[in-house]
């Protein structure tokens, strides 16, 4: 629209990778940015959040990775990374006695993610590739099964999967209840590549009519990822807090705070990384078109 | 009042030959003939709700070309609109003349009055007798002031008093107002005792095969020998003219029931 | 047939009909309600004996006791109201679009005949199959839900219209022209009347469909408030007795309206419009 | 209504008759598809002309591109094969308990009085609500997904059942028993044969359900092979002419199903008991 | 052969007072009387089909107790199941007895040919004509060798000539098998020609009112003058009988176009 918003509409997901929004919520937006205040939406999942922002009822949003990428593919240049604000935040786990150790071992497996073109399917497909495998959707022998995180613990009850490539905290949780053991191998290989959990994004529209605001929002961002670098007891409380308040739960704090050892929040994003993601979408079809390599780079003003 | 009011040229329906008669304005027609033989197509033709494949129908001087226009019409089965009251069905063709509300209600209740309807005004159609349902749909087409009334079997769904009964109301009725009636029906005795003129049909391809001039005077009475003589030769012709063996059976058993 | 009553002495007669009457309602009661007392009880029995894991089938006094809480606490009746709004305002469209198109050009056989194939192969096609596109046209908000909600009625609305016009009386209609009605007066006061009694068996078939449209859509799109979003929400923190709570929820809230609103509704227009003997 | 065309010389009558016959037949097509094809062309025209994003609205033949990639690459027969298996499975078990229910327990007042109404009421409830429930019980796999597709079929086929029992002919019902015939074998060679032509229609309306509850299963168990799981990943990846290919795939499956399988059916049925005048 | 092989005392049901009456085995019975008079419900209790409220019925020196046993009933509209052959609907009843394949097939095709059917044994109900239906239902009853034929009113759906023929080959059928035969009518020329009794019913609260022995010789002609004087004499009776004025003159109707 022409006119001025009368605030900015941040969306964001309550998952644990969400740390600095968390915090940003609570304290970073609450003045406003450049006078405008701040009227936060809570997600279920990155496209859901891609939606909103392409059919403008969200200005910008905390996302992963994978779900930007696919949308720089599909609708180029309408949105805009502004910034990065945690990397790491998913652990590999397979089920015990599975006997997986590295990613050759998953050849014939069945392996969970939260959804198809989500950061964590991409960065399957790119351990696989490097292990020379490939997904069964793309001619290959490993079934990759799209479980949504609040099943993931029933489908390893149930031997539905024999491993998983979780965002945090749901990989500890398995393991914290002993229906899943890390695959240190595989971490550290995710650990190497500095893939983003969550980036800062803004539409185009947006941050061309509201350049002061745009930058508002990712100084206070910057400010909350600095804190919750610092101080990750109170991006488990913030989680906690969401969490309590949507649903009545609150999840152990030994286990976040060892899901948030593997996060790291840094306004940095690492450039490799975002071009693996983007080859990654390719090689499994789900790139609706190229993606310009400037896009991949961070643009605040 | 120039003569020859109405004119009818049939189509090559299947089961209408060409026909052609004339009504004079304020004459009662009947129509009779055996099951099937194109009377209602005939009288649809005539009320502008079916369209001649040749031919051509004219009207109070003009052609027929839909229907409306100083015509009205009445069903076997009343064809009343169940979810209106009496009121609400006699006023219906008003409301649709766009005939203002206090005009409409003022005529409706008038014409209601016409047929002894005037005690249920408010009663939905299901809380009628077969007779006052009749009645009700007679008033519908007489609150339309219609120079010709046309009725397609009006009464052969009523038992034998209602029909009667209605026989007789008809009569006086049209003594009142006088309009141009085409009336059909299987009734011998109906057909004499109300009309000037009785056309007879043929069964398969209708024509009229046959046309009595009934000079009787009004009021008459049903039981006047002289009815009883003419329905005896219609009778007669009708069961000439039913060839198919079967049909004349039928037809006889109909009306001998009358 | 209550002349078997009648040897009944004068005195006495009326309390005699009266208790009568009480254990005609207690029988009536539970000739009706004997099966759900007996679900109830082997539901009671199972868990309590335990013979089934809690964290597959709960309690009843436990589902009873999580939906207190949710009626407290979370505020369920606001779920309830959001999910009831988007129904009756998903419903109402989809019936008002559907009854429309069905009537102006229910009356054109060419209009029809193009038409009619259309809306009978999207019917076959599950509304829910047409979320997505709907999120991304209407936004990821209500607005997505509603049009499904509505889409998900208008098609049953349309076909049920169009096989109601089919159904009027030719007489009927013979009837109304001869008086002079055409066009719109004849649909607004001839047509649409005659097939209100087709279309409130259509309007509980569209509720139907506006219901399955509706849950399916809340259940993806949970970000408002909604029946749909808590029972997902049950799903994804294994809470079975948040689910069967809601679930209980839509029963009553079903069974109210079928009782309260469509039975009312049809036996009202079947009174007048005369059915009462026809059914 | 052919004597228009008596008039005709015998010359060349036969040509005169086969073109006719060849304009009748692409009228005939004309009439039933003007409307597709309008929508064709207003699809074509705005995409072409780029009025709208193609984020939102994927050209036609973009779409059509898609599903050939899809039917190539992503083997969608599979799903479809999967899908279609599941569904008549699902619709098989779901036809078979409802019919079975209902004639079983509506030959008794009692038995009806007390399960009819449980029914009801659970149709009222969209079945996608019990799917948590499902998969709690039958894990989070396909078991879950065929459960919920029989129990969205079962209930309106027992409702229907119920429906038709009540319309069978007393008279019919007597000649019956006053042959002989009781118990299972009047249920078998009486009941039942006397429903099927009501059960034909109660047929299409139970796959209608059985759709709605299967796809709505599969966009949330998606694991398996299964329209519902494409359909969710084109969600999930903003892939809208994915969405589109996969509406446009089950749209002739369902338009096919109805023409090859129920219409025939139906007019088979209708044949069979006499009921072509009737209809 | 023990004399009394059916007994009926009836119960309270509003439209039939208590009644009683005996048939003797291999008698030909007709029930006459006004519509809704209760003949329906007397034929439902003998044969079982109906459970009187008080009093009881005996057949073949046994209480009724539910259907089947030696009696077999044929209905108005023939009833027969659609969605089964002719010959099909003839062996239900076997079938439901469990006789075995062979022998079905083999008394279905007699029964089939006693009723003259036997070209069409493999038509649907659908497929033949009012006439013919009733002819198969008659045969669907013989089939099962019955000791007593209860029928309700069979023939009252047809025409006048097949009607008649139908009577002839009842009269035909009956003299060949000689069952016990209670036959519900409202045609009185029927009833007179094919009874060895004929009972009258009253209106409103059936009752017996009237019953006549008719020692005609067989095979009788419906034209035979007796017959005829006979039919006036019950007409004349019904008239007295039919007390409410209404009635009487639908009653009338119903009887003078027989
Ligand atoms: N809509 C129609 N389509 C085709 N044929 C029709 C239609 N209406 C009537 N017919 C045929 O036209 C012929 C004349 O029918 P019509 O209804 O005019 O006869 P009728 O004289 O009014 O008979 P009845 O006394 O039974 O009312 C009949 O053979 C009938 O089968
Ligand atoms: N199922 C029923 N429930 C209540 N009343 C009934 C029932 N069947 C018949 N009746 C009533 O019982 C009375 C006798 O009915 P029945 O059918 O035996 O008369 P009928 O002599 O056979 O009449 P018809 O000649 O018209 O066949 C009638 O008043 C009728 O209304
Ligand atoms: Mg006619
Ligand atoms: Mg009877």
């Amino acid at each position: 629209g022409g006119e001025a918003p009368d605030a900015v509409r941040v969306g964001l997901m309550p998952t644990i990778t969400h740390g600095p929004a968390l915090i940003a919520l609570e304290d970073e937006f609450t003045p406003g940015l450049a006078g405008l205040p701040v009227d936060e939406q809570v997600f279920a999942s990155g496209p859901e959040e891609v939606s909103a922002l392409l059919s403008g009822s969200l200005d910008a949003a905390y996302i992963g990775p994978g779900p930007y990428v696919l949308a720089e593919g599909r609708a180029p240049g309408r949105l805009r990374l502004l910034a990065g604000v945690v990397n790491g935040g998913q652990a590999f786990v397979a089920r015990p006695g599975t006997g997986i150790v590295d990613a050759r071992d998953l050849a014939g497996r069945r392996v969970a993610v939260p959804a198809h073109g989500n950061t964590q399917d991409l960065t399957l497909r790119l351990l696989l590739d490097r292990a020379g495998l490939r997904a069964s959707d793309q001619g290959g022998d490993v079934e990759v099964v799209p479980v949504k995180n609040a099943a993931l613990v029933e489908a390893f009850r149930q031997g539905v999967v024999d491993a998983a490539l979780a965002p945090a905290p749901f990989g500890e949780l398995l393991t914290a209840r002993g229906l899943a053991a890390p695959v240190p191998a595989m971490d550290r290989t995710i650990a190497e590549w500095e893939i983003p959990a969550t980036v800062l994004v803004a539409t185009e529209e947006f941050a061309r009519a509201n350049p002061a605001a745009t930058l508002a929002l990712v100084r206070a961002s910057a400010r909350a990822v600095a804190r919750a670098d610092a101080a990750p007891r109170a991006v488990a409380r913030a989680f906690n807090d969401l969490l309590d308040e949507s649903t009545g739960t609150r999840l152990d704090g030994g286990v976040l705070l060892k899901a948030l050892d593997g996060t790291h929040a840094s306004t940095a994003v690492a450039r490799g990384a975002m071009a693996r993601m983007v080859r990654a979408a390719e090689g499994a079809g789900y790139a609706g078109g190229p993606v310009a390599p400037a896009a991949l780079v961070p643009r605040a003003g | 009042m120039d003569g020859a009011c109405k004119t009818y040229e049939g189509g090559d329906r299947p089961a209408l030959l060409p026909t052609s008669f004339t009504v004079e304005r304020g004459e009662f027609v009947s129509l009779v003939g055996p099951s099937g033989c194109g009377k209602s197509t005939l009288l649809g033709m005539i009320a502008g709700l079916l369209r001649p494949d040749a031919g051509f129908v004219e009207a109070l001087g003009r052609p027929v070309e839909g229907p409306g226009e100083g015509r009205a019409m009445v069903f076997q089965d009343a064809a009343l609109f169940p979810w209106l009251t009496v009121l609400g069905n006699v006023e219906y063709g008003l409301r649709a003349h766009g005939v203002a509300r206090a005009e409409r209600r003022e005529r409706a209740l008038e014409a209601v009055r016409l047929v002894h309807l005037d005690h249920v005004v408010d009663r939905h159609p299901h809380e009628l007798s077969g007779g006052m349902r009749q009645r009700a749909s007679i008033a519908r087409a007489l609150v339309m002031r219609p120079e010709i009334l046309l009725m397609d079997e009006p009464f052969s769904a009523l038992d034998a008093q209602t029909r009667t009964i209605l026989s007789d109301e008809l009569q006086r009725i049209w003594l009142e107002t006088r309009p141009t009636v085409v009336f059909v029906t299987h009734n011998l005795i109906e057909a004499a005792f109300l009309s000037d003129t009785v056309h007879l049909l043929s069964s398969g391809p209708g024509r009229i095969v046959r046309t009595y001039d009934i000079d009787i005077p009004r009021p008459r009475d049903e039981a006047d020998p002289a009815l009883l003589d003419l329905r005896h030769d219609m009778l007669e012709r009708l069961r000439a003219e039913v060839d198919d063996a079967a049909e004349r059976r039928a037809q006889v058993a109909e009306v001998v029931a009358l | 047939m209550s002349t078997a009553a009648g040897g009944a002495g004068a005195a006495g007669g009326r309390a005699v009909r009266a208790s009568r009457g009480a254990r005609a309602a207690a029988i009536g009661f539970l000739r009706r309600s004997w099966f759900v007392l007996l679900i109830l009880l082997v539901w009671w029995l199972v868990t309590a004996a335990g013979w089934v894991d809690p964290y597959k089938l709960p309690s009843p006094g436990d589902v009873l006791g999580t939906l207190g809480t949710l009626l407290t606490e979370r505020a369920l009746l606001v779920d309830l109201g959001a999910t009831l709004l988007r129904l009756v305002e998903g419903w109402a469209i989809g019936v008002v679009a559907g009854v429309l198109l069905g009537i102006l050009t229910g009356g054109s056989r060419v209009l029809e005949d193009g038409i009619r194939p259309v809306i009978a192969g999207l019917q076959a096609v599950p509304t829910i199959a047409f979320l997505p596109l709907a999120i991304l046209w209407f936004g990821f908000n209500g607005t997505a839900v509603l049009a499904i909600t509505a889409f998900g009625t208008f098609k049953p609305m349309a076909l049920a219209t169009y096989g109601a016009m089919h159904q009027i009386s030719p007489t009927l209609l013979m009837a109304g022209r001869a008086l002079g009605a055409r066009g719109l007066f004849l649909q607004r006061t001839l047509v649409f009347p005659a097939i209100v009694p087709s279309l409130v068996t259509g309007l509980k078939m569209g509720w139907s469909f506006a219901w399955r449209a509706l849950m399916a859509a809340e259940i993806v799109v949970t970000g408002a408030a909604g029946l749909g979003g808590v029972l997902e929400l049950g799903r994804e923190i294994g809470a079975i007795d948040v689910v069967m709570a809601v679930i209980l929820v839509i029963l009553v809230v079903g069974i109210a309206t079928e009782q309260l609103v469509f039975a009312r509704l049809e036996r009202w227009v079947n009174r007048r419009w005369g059915l009462v003997g026809a059914r």
